[in-house]
């Protein structure tokens, strides 16, 4: 059944089934109960299921993720909310060292399936803390797994798929896009969790994006578009493992590459990408792969995020960068 | 140390005691509550905790206190105006802020969240200075050393270990300053706060730890951060606690006066619960009507923390028309000011993305401040400007 | 929930009280140390725990001290002799392990550090099982559902948050089983234990927090890390503390039994500290005579909680020869087992690095294993083998 | 004046010195005091200058960072020892969201000279979490600045630069090489603390490694040298910033790059030298930048580790592959 509904709704909507699907399934995290958090992923969910499985808790993160593998090792699913990206780091040693490595340090035995949802990334004129794309620091990580939809069909399948998943998943929300809509068929079978898509064929240049930056891929594709020039746009979808094959096929296609995040370009995932892909078609490339996304800076005062964040024309100027090799 | 008359809200200089305050407390049904004035302005006296102020210290905490609610006032009206992207109002809590903020000296150091407005005013900040995070101007940006009040801290609980850390350095120093953090009920659950307690125990350090219990962490009570009242955790880890009303300006100066003096005289930390109440929302994007009753919101306007102390001053007769007045008049300039100091607030430019990202300097900045200043450079060569959406 | 009785280290279930306790309490100078067994072997009656084992049952706990001695024995030797990589004893902490671990159930669950060979003994975790991450061969590796007994954990205090998580779950189910989280005095510092305090209040999940003050941490001793007993840091948090003497197995059975029924019985969390000795180095690898007396550490020798049991069952005419003969019999056989068992353990081979890293599998170390065979393959395709200094 | 020193004793003598020339020096972490430290780096200073100033810290790393921040605001130095890389995770909030964003929050008003030195890496037989190496999960950060030194006289020097800096800096520790010695004059003007070295000139292929796998490198070079084949290897010793020009010009000159630390390659410092020099070097290079380094798993228990860590034969292999190009 085919619906529109914005990103939020669409989480909404998944954690919905999978509570109802799963008895297993909890939901945790500081105000997801009577609040529905405070973006209200989580709304509604409290009033339908208790706070057996809605969980108001502490404030403090750590304790979240190290109970929420507790909870798991007793046979529950946890999917834990972490209110804004910058407040994941005091719950980063338990994600590091034990979420991460439980499995393998239990040569198998044992098996941690907590989803850890982080509305990340700026652009909702926030005040500091609030806007960051940590996404690398996980991704870096054995272990993990790390995701990120754009779109809400995406936000409501791959979040099905990482609380089915039996590994842990980190599962970033871009949360400028929690009120854009799309359209979601709650009954199509969904592509893997960790495959690439490409969001907008074309042949001149790929632009690689995920989470809140494939919008701004699309945008500047239909802008190049006008010009003449035909951008393909690969949605990536997945930050660990990654589907290089699907970028691979579309920059043997393009022989040019343009990879775009918010995170700050130094070692962020456009330098995997890149220096993957340059070894993968060393001899396709016209061009140097080239990165646009952050500055080396702490997030700015949002007066500044506009500037900050790569848009449009940031991109476009990537795209005639690379073209000119 | 007596870990017991600490659990019982023992101050830390006993003096005589009565069997009064201890009856009043099994009264009232919150253990150990210390409170100097009734919510109904009334003066009572505590055993533990006496303060005596003149005429003009009072008029002086209520004038703090109607300052400090007329400017929140004003900056809510400035986010809703769209001059500020959020503000954390702290209504009703202006006794816990102002009569803590109050008990300091200049040498001490204060360690606040992202809500102590009026303990900011104590310390002679510019309000000015508090707007522009909330603005989206800067991330901070005063000059703690200055008043000797540090950046906003928004990451719950981090300061706490901040002032350990700067109270074990007055110890090494030899200063008698001491150091106030303040922390919510929520952060009391936080790791970090309980590893606050411990180095400031473990190293003797000078440091009061404030919480401001105003009950409410966003959308959860107290009781899912602890069963137990917050006060009660200090014995734990070796130091006394108190609770203190919150919403009573003179217990909460007395209170924190004697645990700044404890912490002063070589005893090391204390930890001070103000019990209050958040009368407003979280921030100004929360809802609280999502989750919480507005009989309970009615409930603790009567015991609000400015009427309470101008029913005293009234009943006393320390104060006349003229002082009220001359307060209005002052809050409508303080109004103003803000107001106008806001609108015409400077936004950074762009390049400022780069400032102060590093005091020494790094290679790595400088080349992306070149790249990007010839990237908007390239606009104006296009007879462009550099618009939206870079 | 009387916080009172809890600093006094107060059990959950009371008694008729008498005085003596509450002398004898006096005398010893260490408040609230429940004791059952004097240093020289002497039964003693305490009013909140009593205990009435059959002298079989005695018989028992002394053999599993012995044995679980002579197994760390064994370890430190194979440590010696290069068939460990590293070995942290617990010697001297043998009633602190014992005595707790067999107040267990099968159906409860322990989440031990890295030094509960004692209570993975009562727990029937095969010993070998233990000795693979210190030898090097695996970080743990065990199933923790075959014996209800985790992993050991490395990262100080990161296992209470686990314990409490899981005993939160034991609640959701409704089931009567309890939680036993160990941790080290110097453990008690890290937020997380704080933290695990919290969530096990406010959920009043059903969770025993045993913690082993073996007062150091490495080269620091407790002081660095309490300026007050730890037991009493539960009360803080909303829950009983308790301090046993730890070099006593019938007192830490008892406690231990007891606060295990507390949390089974719906009244939620509590905390035990054992008070003990760490009478050997950290770890192999450590040198405690560079921070720490040799006299402290013979007064300690002569609390030995193998010899005061022994005493105990010999005053008491509770075993005979042919018992103890039989038990040295017994720890030959471990020992011998052990020792083959660790000299046969197989090396796993290079592949076993892509081996669960995900349960779902991971394209990336797909890749990455394919090429890494490849790799190695190229070294017999030169005829070479694959040596050191890949 | 030059004397033959380890590692280890190089960062003794240095931290010595510091303590001498500043009193607002001080070192705190877990067991620094009598003990000296569990790899003795902070032997005898306990002795000689008192618990005032060599602190033994409660055992908790966020709370050691925190208070070093505090004590840094009240105008101290605290140089923090982190006991071992994988128990830093407790502390990285406090280092992420506080230490590395407080001057840049306070707009320039306030400085944080706090270093923080962190023994890395594997090779010593260790038990999990004792062998990590976490560089990129720091480097990625603004407001951080992270170095290794790879010999005694770096150890030396560069502890000194850092202690003097007025910017936070992670100092990462080969733990391995300790105990290796060589020359260190006490009394030369050192290079910057961010500047790279070439540690051995060589044509045809750069070799980029920093702290334990400088080492294996030069090993590597010494190897391929009997072999006709000249390596040059440029020891990075800071990875942020990166001292990419000196990176530059070698590839200018060889034309070919691989890039080798013990870090998982995945999303690794490697990754960014790769793509930065790619982007710097398109024209020149005639091969992509290969990498080698550690797997995208947790580090493996200790009878497993030299298959694991990058050696010689695996650095040869790379470059095999390279010049294969
Ligand atoms: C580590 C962290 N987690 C979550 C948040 C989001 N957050 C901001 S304020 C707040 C509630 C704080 O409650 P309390 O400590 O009681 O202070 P109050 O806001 O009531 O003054 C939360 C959860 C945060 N700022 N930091
Ligand atoms: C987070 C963390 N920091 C540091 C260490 C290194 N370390 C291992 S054991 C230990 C001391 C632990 O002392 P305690 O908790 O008293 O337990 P004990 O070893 O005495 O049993 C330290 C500092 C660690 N394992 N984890
Ligand atoms: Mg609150
Ligand atoms: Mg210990």
């Amino acid at each position: 059944m085919t619906q529109t509904m914005a990103v939020a709704k669409a989480l909404n909507e998944s954690l919905r089934k999978a509570l109802d699907n799963d008895p297993k399934v909890l939901v945790m995290g500081e105000d997801v109960g009577r609040l529905g958090g405070v973006f209200r992923i989580t709304d509604g969910l409290y009033k339908d299921f208790g706070e057996g499985r809605i969980i108001d808790t502490p404030l403090a993160e750590s304790g979240i993720v190290g109970t929420a593998i507790g909870l798991a090792l007793r046979g529950y699913r946890p999917v834990v909310e972490i209110q804004f990206d910058g407040f994941v780091f005091p719950a980063y040693d338990q994600i590091v060292t034990q979420l991460a490595k439980m499995h393998a340090r239990a040569l198998g035995k044992i098996k941690l399936p907590v989803v850890i949802r982080i509305p990340y990334g700026g652009g909702i004129g926030a005040v500091e803390h609030h806007s960051e794309s940590p996404e690398t620091l996980f991704a870096h990580v054995a272990g993990l797994k790390v995701v990120s939809p754009s779109n809400p069909s995406d936000a409501y399948w791959m979040l099905q798929q990482a609380i089915e998943c039996d590994d842990p998943v980190i599962f970033f929300e871009p949360k400028r896009r929690y009120w854009d809509k799309g359209e979601v068929n709650t009954e199509a079978v969904p592509i893997g969790l960790h495959s690439a898509v490409v969001a907008q064929q074309g042949t001149d240049v790929t632009l690689v994006a995920y989470g809140p930056m494939v919008k701004v891929c699309l945008e500047a594709a239909a802008a190049a578009a006008n010009e003449g020039r035909s951008l393909e746009v690969v949605d990536l979808r997945s930050l660990s493992p990654i589907d290089f094959d699907t970028v691979q096929a579309s920059v043997e296609k393009t022989r040019r590459l343009v990879v775009v995040h918010e995170a700050p370009v130094f070692y962020g995932s456009g330098a995997e990408i890149a220096a993957r892909i340059t070894e993968r078609c060393f001899y396709h490339l016209e061009a140097p792969v080239l990165r646009v996304g952050g500055f080396h800076a702490p997030y700015p005062p949002a007066r500044l995020e506009d500037e900050y964040l790569p848009g449009l024309d940031r991109v476009l100027d990537a795209v005639d960068r690379s073209l000119a090799y | 140390m007596s870990v017991k008359s600490t659990a019982d809200g023992g101050a830390p200089a006993k003096r005589g005691r009565t069997t009064r305050a201890a009856a009043a407390k099994r009264r009232s049904g919150e253990p150990g509550l210390v409170q100097l004035l009734t919510p109904q302005g009334e003066r009572v006296e505590h055993d533990d905790y006496a303060i005596d102020l003149t005429a003009e210290e009072l008029r002086g905490l209520y004038r703090d206190m109607v300052l400090t609610r007329r400017f929140d006032g004003e900056a809510i009206t400035l986010q809703r105006q769209g001059e500020l992207g959020l503000w954390a109002s702290l209504l009703g809590q202006e006794a816990a802020q102002i009569g803590s903020g109050r008990a300091t000296r200049p040498d001490d150091y204060v360690f606040p969240t992202y809500r102590e407005h009026g303990v900011a005013w104590t310390r002679d900040v510019d309000p000015l200075n508090l707007l522009g995070m909330f603005r989206g101007v800067n991330n901070g940006g005063w000059d703690p050393n200055e008043n000797n009040f540090h950046l906003y801290t928004i990451v719950i609980g981090s300061q706490t270990l901040h002032a350990a850390g700067y109270a074990m350095g007055v110890a090494k120093d030899g200063a008698d300053s001491a150091v106030l953090a303040y922390f919510g009920d929520g952060a009391s659950s936080q790791g970090d706060v309980a590893e606050a307690f411990t180095f400031a125990a473990v190293y003797n350090a000078p440091v009061v730890f404030f919480c401001q219990n105003n009950q409410w962490a966003i959308s959860e009570p107290t009781e899912k951060q602890s069963r137990v009242p917050i006060y009660q955790r200090a014995a734990g880890y070796g130091f006394p606690g108190v609770r203190v009303d919150g919403n009573d300006v003179l217990a909460v100066l007395a209170v924190t006066r004697a645990a700044l003096e404890h912490a002063r005289s070589g005893q090391g930390p204390m930890l001070v619960e103000a019990f209050t109440y958040r009368m407003g929302a979280h921030t100004t994007t929360d809802d609280p009507t999502r989750y919480r009753s507005e009989e309970e919101r009615e409930e603790w306007a009567s015991k609000d923390p400015i009427a309470r102390l101008r029913a005293y001053l009234d009943r006393e007769g320390l104060a006349d028309e003229d002082f009220y007045t001359g307060i209005d008049t002052e809050s409508d300039a303080l109004a103003k000011r803000v107001r106008e100091g806001v609108r015409n607030m400077p936004n950074p430019g762009p390049m400022a993305i780069f400032d102060n990202v590093y005091a020494d300097g790094s290679s790595l900045v400088d080349e992306e401040r070149a790249q990007f200043a010839e990237y908007l450079a390239s606009f104006e060569e296009d007879g462009a400007t550099a618009g939206q959406g870079h």
